[in-house]
């Protein structure tokens, strides 16, 4: 059987930020799904943290850890409800219609 | 091969018998459990109950669970049919996952893992997500209000479970189901924390949407809440699901509280009874309490229960888990 | 007086005076007198001030005078740090002496806010000040830089039809090329470890350096002065700026760039200076030849005398790159010179410009009818500008074609066609304005010239005629410190001899 | 980290097994009942008149105030799990600093509570 | 951690202690209190802000380093914070008027203020990775609520989107970064990392591939906050869209703030490694720059054109940075300082274009405001002026001292773009200068502007204005601030 490295874990961080990344860039259609990539970047963070605290046998990045995941719900909160404040206002939440102010 | 054998294949031959071991019986009680509320109910209400099939009805649930696998099992034109059907098979093995780490008696759990508190409270957490899959995927608007209202109903007793499992985690000093049931060897939690015994046990029924809590069933506002487009296997399967849930937090307030498989008192005649039967027996035990409560109280309003919700246990049990490591703490009662 | 500080006087009295102006409250009409004397008098003041630093200057030396130095930017090792030279010294005098004068020639040309207009002036006379005596380089750039915006102002809010685009184009053509200067100016800080320019005069940069600093303030000046082919926003603000900014914009900023070819390029940069010599030559001819041919081809006066300027300040240049007694006092003397005589004849424009308004050559013709006191008072500034003996133009492009003579025989011989050029275009401005038969209607009711107007340019036409007659006084003030400068000068070229002089024009 | 692992291998396959089992049930009834799916059978249920629109519109942003609570709140618990294991451990301390924590969070409830976040009807 | 560190550690962190605490206070005050709560909110903040700035100018001393070595206290910190602190303040002051007149009747504003100004301290005083996130955090959450404070406009709730969005993706590529460094040098605490990479350097290791591109998100994230191109793009959009006292508040403490950070950042943990650092805050500074002085020229919103504005200031502060020299930081502290003076005093003005009780925001608005309200165009045009960095006005200095570091560190080409750029973007300032005083009237501002506002006006438009005569406080704190920060890292 092969054996579980840092670098399997490290991989999976980084695919799931990229993969987060592109979410927010490469969509085109809803505003949830740029939260829900936001909320994957955090979580590969997380991954890279808890994965090199168990590498380094030092607890420090699973505080950090802990601490991302409070503040990521937090953030989403916020978020949410932004985007529910706009929902109100445009009725829409697709991304192209983000567009009241020319960028 | 032959140490393939034992490295492999014998272990998970042995966890498959465990599963079939815990699912088999679990699955039977779920069917009995909705035979004995039936019979209970009426016995209350000085009805006989089931009766016609089988001797004394008993074989009632066999054919229930018959009529509804006949049923034809209808999608709903609107609906998204790959969520609509997801919902109830992740509310029932939801339901089922979680006795994965309960422990009977002493080691006898599937995977004895340290962090079992964590990891029920996770699975309870994400029942939600049958609940909102059902109501969002039907597509019709009495099961997306009733998901509505059930989610945040689940949600909003979900914190006050959270914060009564501290107080019990600050007494036991372990995440372990089976240290915590030990930790209870001299003096069960439900009398130490008798607040916090009832809170959880209220929060339960809520979790469970349970009477009289079981607002989302309620008939004349909701029709049948969040399943109302569901039939045949697929509405079983939701049915199943509810009751191994309603087994399975009798159960974790049996660990919790009851001692677990711990007889009453540790002499003579208690503990000669196996720790297995004692644990059932709780677990009965509080079943019947379901019962009884909802037979006894008339269904709540849904504002009265938000307000019971956050309004009440929230800052009770918040207040309480402070006074509880106050009080640990001051005493140096604290596990080691 | 020697207590006194009485640079940082004759400097800050203005703002003073601009800070009264700014607490006048009251109806339109009255702030606006009320506005006009404070100004009025401020200058006045200043001017007369001004006067003691002329007479309690001490000749014959090349050491900087009423020198006053105080912390600044200690971290920095900046200083506010004034003092006077030769060659500064008569600048100064030229500015005090044209600000009241543009106040006085503003007196009812102006009649929308006044009492900016006047702040603007009075702002910017300090700056002017502040900027021909400051000896350390952040406090001269930041005079330097600061005219901008009063001569923004002045020429945007009061100018002509297109004062917009003329007071964008001074604005930006001017910044772009002194923030270059700037950081020149960071990089001999941090070489030298000072800012202060008589520290800075005495230190050597190694050549490489030199020829970098030296192109970063030229991209200043040469903009300033203006040279040519950089000169373009020059007509442009002249000719939408009211009179009295032309006059200022004439008589003192054009020579800001010149004073700083003088003060900064030349001394300590003096190897680069040499290098590039042939090149400020180039331009210089290119400049007084050929705008003195657009000059000849204008139709709107203001834009002539403009183009005029162009010229005449390449005869500056030119004298000032010869760098030997003659090219460099004939140079500053051509500066002052050039600052009395083209405000003055700005001045002249204004005087009928504020009767007609117009500028348009063709639409004047035989004033000198029904307006002979005018017509003598022109004649008079358009032979000084031409450089006819006795005049002081004549002293200064004398000089300077003298010093040329002994630089580049080349060069002199085609700054003194400028000469030609100069007499032509200047002569048939004169005639088509002032001689030929009055013919067209609206001029025969122009009226001579007032007292106010007469008095505006009776110290004008004094320092033309009397320093063009006796221009000793002015060339003593500044001979110890030419002579100064024009020694370290060879001696620099001198000690480096084997490093650089071979790349030297032969 | 292996051993660690092999202790979560019985709950991968009980899940397994569970969602198989839902499987079952469902492909089960799918294959032995009659399928006869009509118009009228397949609309959305509504009390007696045809669905007029989309059924999943607006609804109460007080659900959703629930939803962020219980975020809030959730986490909270998150963070009080550890602490309550090791409180022997960190002391007084560690109690006055979840106190310090949870008023804070107090505070905001009460904030919530007094703008009506918390008001059904 | 025993009781004697931790009181320590709290007078240590006593300013930000208390602001926290009157955050709390300010809170339930205006949750409880029925009339007037905004009101009370707003001036109970603004005494809040001041007693945090007393607290820390004339509070008891403060240790070095608190709570674990997480917190840090030093001469840089104190500058940024009363920066900070400053800035908050006044631009709370100036929104008095603002939240009255466009109905924002929400004592949640002064509030959130606080809290992200507590956030900002945090951030400026962080020593480590993880409370360096904490404060950000703090800070861009309180932000992004402000940025979509006004619901009932969908501009102010797009804002809001926009910003939380870009700020939580800046985060993630922060925190990416921020674990990368943590794995591969097994420490998050800015003294470890810079002994770590001190160590690595003396003995000739190269930094490794893990930590380095740890490095590059870390400026990515922190470039992200203060709206360095290439990441700038959020700017524009929140600032035009947030209500116009958030922006004036946008425009200046968490631009501080970030600032602070990416020097703490940068100049801290990874002072060693310079070399890998300057190019990308070269290249994003003059990106910056240019950037700044060009897309503004033809925007004819005011506030959108502040936006611009402030990216090329930030673009000239980083210019300061990438010296990575004390006389870098002394200038970006400076530049931070006249900055801020320059950006209240331009958005009080802002706050003032009010048309028949109607906020206006285009720039013809201000056309003949020399005119109308000959004081306030006064006040503005000196504000355009020193933005544009022409002597003797303060902007004239922040740039002075920045390409003073810069021509020090040798960075010719970046100081020549810098100054090139310098002279592009005084045209967009002369724009405005020119409406006010070039062109007709059409419709005058409404009056009275306000006292309030006035003062605020007046008095950064004579800060901005004298600054070459009494350069000493900010410039000595500013030295002070630098000096300070070398000593403590080392």
């Amino acid at each position: 059987m092969w054996e579980l490295t840092l670098a399997h874990y490290l991989t999976v961080a980084a695919i799931l930020f990229t993969l987060g990344m592109f979410g927010i860039f490469l969509n085109r259609k809803n505003v949830i799904i740029i939260l829900m990539s936001i909320e994957l970047m955090l979580l590969a963070v997380n991954i890279n943290l808890v994965a090199f605290s168990w590498h380094l046998g030092d607890l420090v990045g699973q505080v950090f850890a802990m601490l991302i995941l409070t503040v990521a719900a937090a953030e989403a909160a916020i978020g949410l409800a932004i985007l529910v404040v706009y929902f109100r206002n445009r009725g829409s939440i697709a991304v192209e219609d983000i567009n009241m102010m020319k960028g | 091969m032959n140490g393939f054998f034992d490295s492999y294949l014998l272990p998970t031959g042995i966890i498959l018998a465990q599963i079939v071991a815990v699912l088999v019986p679990l699955l039977v009680a779920v069917a009995y459990l909705t035979y004995a509320e039936r019979k209970v109910i009426a016995a209350m209400q000085l009805r006989k109950g089931p009766n016609v099939v089988g001797p004394f009805g008993l074989l009632q649930p066999v054919a229930d669970g018959v009529k509804l696998l006949f049923k034809e099992t209808i999608l709903p034109a609107g609906a998204n049919r790959v969520v609509f059907i997801l919902a109830p098979m992740i509310t029932f093995s939801l339901a089922m996952m979680a006795w994965a780490v309960i422990p009977v008696a002493e080691g006898w759990a599937i995977a004895d893992i340290n962090v079992g508190v964590l990891f029920l409270f996770a699975v309870s957490s994400l029942g939600v997500y049958g609940v909102i899959m059902a109501g969002w995927a039907s597509n019709s608007k009495y099961p997306f209000l009733g998901a509505m209202r059930s989610a945040a109903q689940m949600v909003s007793y979900e914190v006050s479970m959270g914060l009564v499992l501290i107080t019990v985690i600050l007494c036991a000093g372990s995440l372990n189901l089976t240290d915590i049931v030990n930790a209870q060897q001299g003096l069960w939690y439900a009398i130490p924390l008798l607040p916090m015994f009832v809170i959880f046990f209220i929060s339960v029924l809520a979790e469970t949407n349970r009477a009289p809590f079981d607002l989302p069933e309620g008939e004349l506002e909701l029709v049948a809440g969040y399943f109302v487009e569901y039939s045949s296997m697929t509405f079983a399967l939701f049915f199943l699901g509810e009751y191994a849930n309603m087994i399975l937090m009798s159960a974790m307030v049996t660990i919790f509280f009851l001692g677990g498989w711990l007889p009453i008192l540790d002499i003579a005649p208690f503990n000669w009874i196996p720790g297995p039967i004692w644990f059932a027996a709780k677990v009965a035990l509080v079943l019947f309490f379901f019962l009884w409560v909802r037979a006894t109280f008339p269904r709540y309003r849904y504002d009265q229960l938000m307000r019971l919700g956050w309004k009440v246990f929230l800052p009770f049990s918040l207040a309480w888990v402070i006074l509880t490591a106050g009080v640990l703490l001051y005493f140096d009662w604290l596990p080691a | 007086m020697g207590e006194w500080p009485l640079l940082s006087l004759v400097i800050f009295l203005p703002l003073l005076g601009a800070a009264f102006i700014l607490f006048i409250r009251g109806e339109e009409e009255v702030v606006a007198r009320n506005a006009r004397y404070v100004a009025l008098w401020t200058s006045l003041i200043t001017f007369a001030l001004s006067l003691f630093v002329w007479f309690g200057f001490e000749r014959g030396t090349a050491e900087f005078q009423f020198v006053e130095r105080v912390d600044w930017l200690p971290d920095f090792n900046i200083s506010y740090h004034l003092g006077v030279d030769g060659i500064s010294m008569p600048f100064v005098l030229l500015s005090t002496l044209l600000t009241p004068l543009c106040v006085l020639a503003s007196w009812d040309a102006i009649k929308t806010r006044v009492k900016e207009y006047m702040i603007a002036f009075l702002v910017l006379e300090t700056l002017m000040v502040g900027m021909f005596c400051a000896l350390d380089f952040v406090l001269f750039y930041m005079f330097f830089e600061g005219v901008l915006i009063p001569m923004f102002l002045i020429i945007g809010i009061w100018g002509g039809a297109r004062r917009v685009y003329a007071a964008f184009k001074f604005f930006l053509y001017t910044l772009a090329g002194s923030v270059l200067m700037l950081l020149a100016m960071l990089t001999m800080y941090f070489t030298a470890g000072t800012t202060d320019i008589p520290t800075l005069m005495a230190e050597s940069f190694p050549f490489q350096m030199q020829i970098w600093l030296w192109l970063a303030f030229f991209a200043s000046f040469a903009v300033k002065v203006p040279m040519w082919p950089v000169h373009t926003w020059l007509p442009d603000a002249h000719v939408e700026a009211p009179t009295a900014g032309s006059v200022i914009l004439a008589g003192v900023l054009l020579k800001m760039g010149a004073y700083g070819f003088l003060r900064f390029s030349l001394p300590m940069l003096p190897e680069a200076s040499a290098f590039f010599t042939p090149l400020v030559f180039t331009l210089s001819v290119v400049a007084i030849v050929y705008t003195s041919l657009v000059a000849l081809a204008q139709k709107d006066m203001k834009k002539l005398i403009a183009y005029s300027s162009v010229a005449h300040m390449g005869f500056v240049t030119v004298g000032i790159f010869t760098v030997n007694q003659q090219g460099l006092e004939g140079a500053i003397f051509q500066m002052l010179s050039h600052g009395v005589v083209s405000a003055a004849l700005f001045l002249c424009v204004g005087v009928v410009y504020d009767r007609l308004h117009t500028r348009d050559i063709e639409r004047y013709g035989g004033l000198a009818e029904n307006m002979p006191s005018y017509a003598l008072v022109f004649m008079v500034f358009m032979l000084a500008s031409v450089g006819l003996p006795g005049t002081s133009g004549f002293v200064g492009e004398f000089l300077v074609i003298m010093g040329a003579f002994q630089a580049n025989t080349w060069v002199a011989l085609l700054t003194a066609s400028g000469m030609v050029l100069g007499a032509a275009y200047m002569l048939w401005l004169y005639r088509s304005v002032i001689f030929g038969a009055l013919t067209k209607k609206e001029l025969l009711t122009l009226p001579d010239m007032s007292l106010r107007e007469k008095a505006v340019f009776a110290p004008l036409l004094a320092a033309a005629v009397i320093f063009g007659i006796y221009p000793l006084p002015l060339l003593e003030v500044m001979d110890a410190s030419v002579a100064n400068l024009i020694q370290n000068y060879e001696l620099a070229l001198a000690t480096s001899e084997g490093t650089s002089l071979a790349r030297l024009w032969p | 980290m292996e051993d660690l692992l092999i202790e979560y291998l019985p709950i991968l396959i009980f899940i397994g097994i569970a969602l198989g089992l839902a499987t079952a049930m469902v492909v089960a009834s799918y294959v032995v009942a009659r399928q006869r799916p009509d118009s009228e059978k397949v609309s959305a249920y509504e009390c007696g008149f045809e669905a007029f629109d989309d059924a999943r519109s607006k609804f109460d942003v007080r659900f959703y105030l629930v939803a962020i609570l219980f975020i809030i709140f959730d986490l909270e618990v998150a963070f009080l799990f550890p602490w309550a294991i090791s409180l022997g451990e960190i002391g007084l301390f560690g109690f006055w600093s979840m106190v310090v924590f949870l008023g804070l969070l107090t505070i905001g409830f009460i904030y919530e509570w007094k703008k009506g976040a918390l008001e059904w009807e | 951690m025993d009781t004697a560190s931790l009181t320590l550690s709290l007078i240590a962190a006593l300013p930000e202690v208390f602001l926290a605490c009157s955050g709390l206070v300010i809170l339930l005050v205006g949750v409880y209190s029925r009339a007037q709560a905004t009101r009370t909110a707003m001036v109970l903040a603004v005494a809040a802000l001041l007693g945090t700035l007393a607290l820390l100018l004339l509070g008891p001393a403060r240790a070095p380093f608190a709570f674990n070595d997480l917190f840090v206290n030093d001469g840089f910190g104190d500058f940024m914070k009363v920066l900070i602190l400053v800035a908050a303040a006044l631009t709370l002051v100036i929104s008095f008027r603002y939240m009255r007149g466009e109905q924002m009747d929400q004592f949640e504003y002064p509030v959130l203020i606080v809290f992200s100004v507590v956030g900002m301290l945090m951030m400026v005083s962080a020593n480590d990775l993880i409370s360096l996130y904490i404060g950000l955090e703090l800070q861009s959450l309180a932000l992004y609520v402000v940025a979509a404070l006004r619901r009932d406009t969908l501009r102010s709730s797009e804002a809001g989107l926009k910003y939380f969005v870009l700020g939580a993706l800046s985060s993630g590529m922060l925190l990416y970064g921020m674990s990368l460094v943590y794995g591969f040098t097994g420490t998050t605490s800015f003294t470890a990392l810079a002994e770590l990479f001190a160590a690595q350097a003396a003995a000739g290791e190269g930094l490794s591939l893990g930590a380095l591109i740890g490095l590059v998100f870390v400026t990515a994230g922190l470039a992200f906050k203060i709206s360095a191109v290439p990441f700038h793009m959020w700017t524009p959009d929140v600032y035009e869209g947030a209500p116009t006292a958030v922006t004036a508040f946008f425009a200046t403490a968490p631009k501080v703030a970030a600032m602070a950070l990416i020097v703490r950042v940068l100049m801290g943990p990874f002072g060693e490694l310079v070399d890998q650092w300057q190019q990308i805050v070269v290249f994003i500074a003059i990106a910056s720059m240019i950037l700044g002085a060009l897309a503004a020229i033809q925007q004819t919103n005011i506030k959108r054109l502040m936006a611009y504005s402030s990216i090329g200031h930030m673009g000239y502060a980083l210019v300061g940075l990438s010296a990575g020299t004390p006389e870098g930081i002394r200038g970006v502290a400076i530049y931070m300082a006249i900055y801020i003076l320059m950006n209240i005093g331009t958005f009080a003005c802002i706050l003032c274009m009010r048309q028949k009780e109607r906020m206006v925001e285009n720039i013809e608005d201000l056309k003949g405001l020399s005119k109308t309200h000959p004081l306030m165009a006064l006040a503005l045009a000196i504000f355009m002026f020193s933005m544009a960095g022409i002597p003797p006005l303060a902007g004239f200095f922040g740039k002075l001292y920045v390409f003073l570091a810069a021509i020090e560190a040798e960075l010719y080409v970046l100081a020549v773009i810098g100054v090139l750029t310098s002279v592009i973007g005084a045209y967009y300032y002369l724009r405005i200068v020119k409406l006010m005083y070039f062109d007709e009237p059409i419709e005058s501002f409404d009056r009275p502007i306000g006292r309030e506002l006035s003062l605020v006006i007046g008095g950064t438009a004579a800060a901005v204005l004298f600054f070459f005569a009494v350069p000493g406080p900010v410039v000595d704190g500013a030295a002070a601030a630098a000096r300070a920060f070398f000593a403590v890292s080392g």
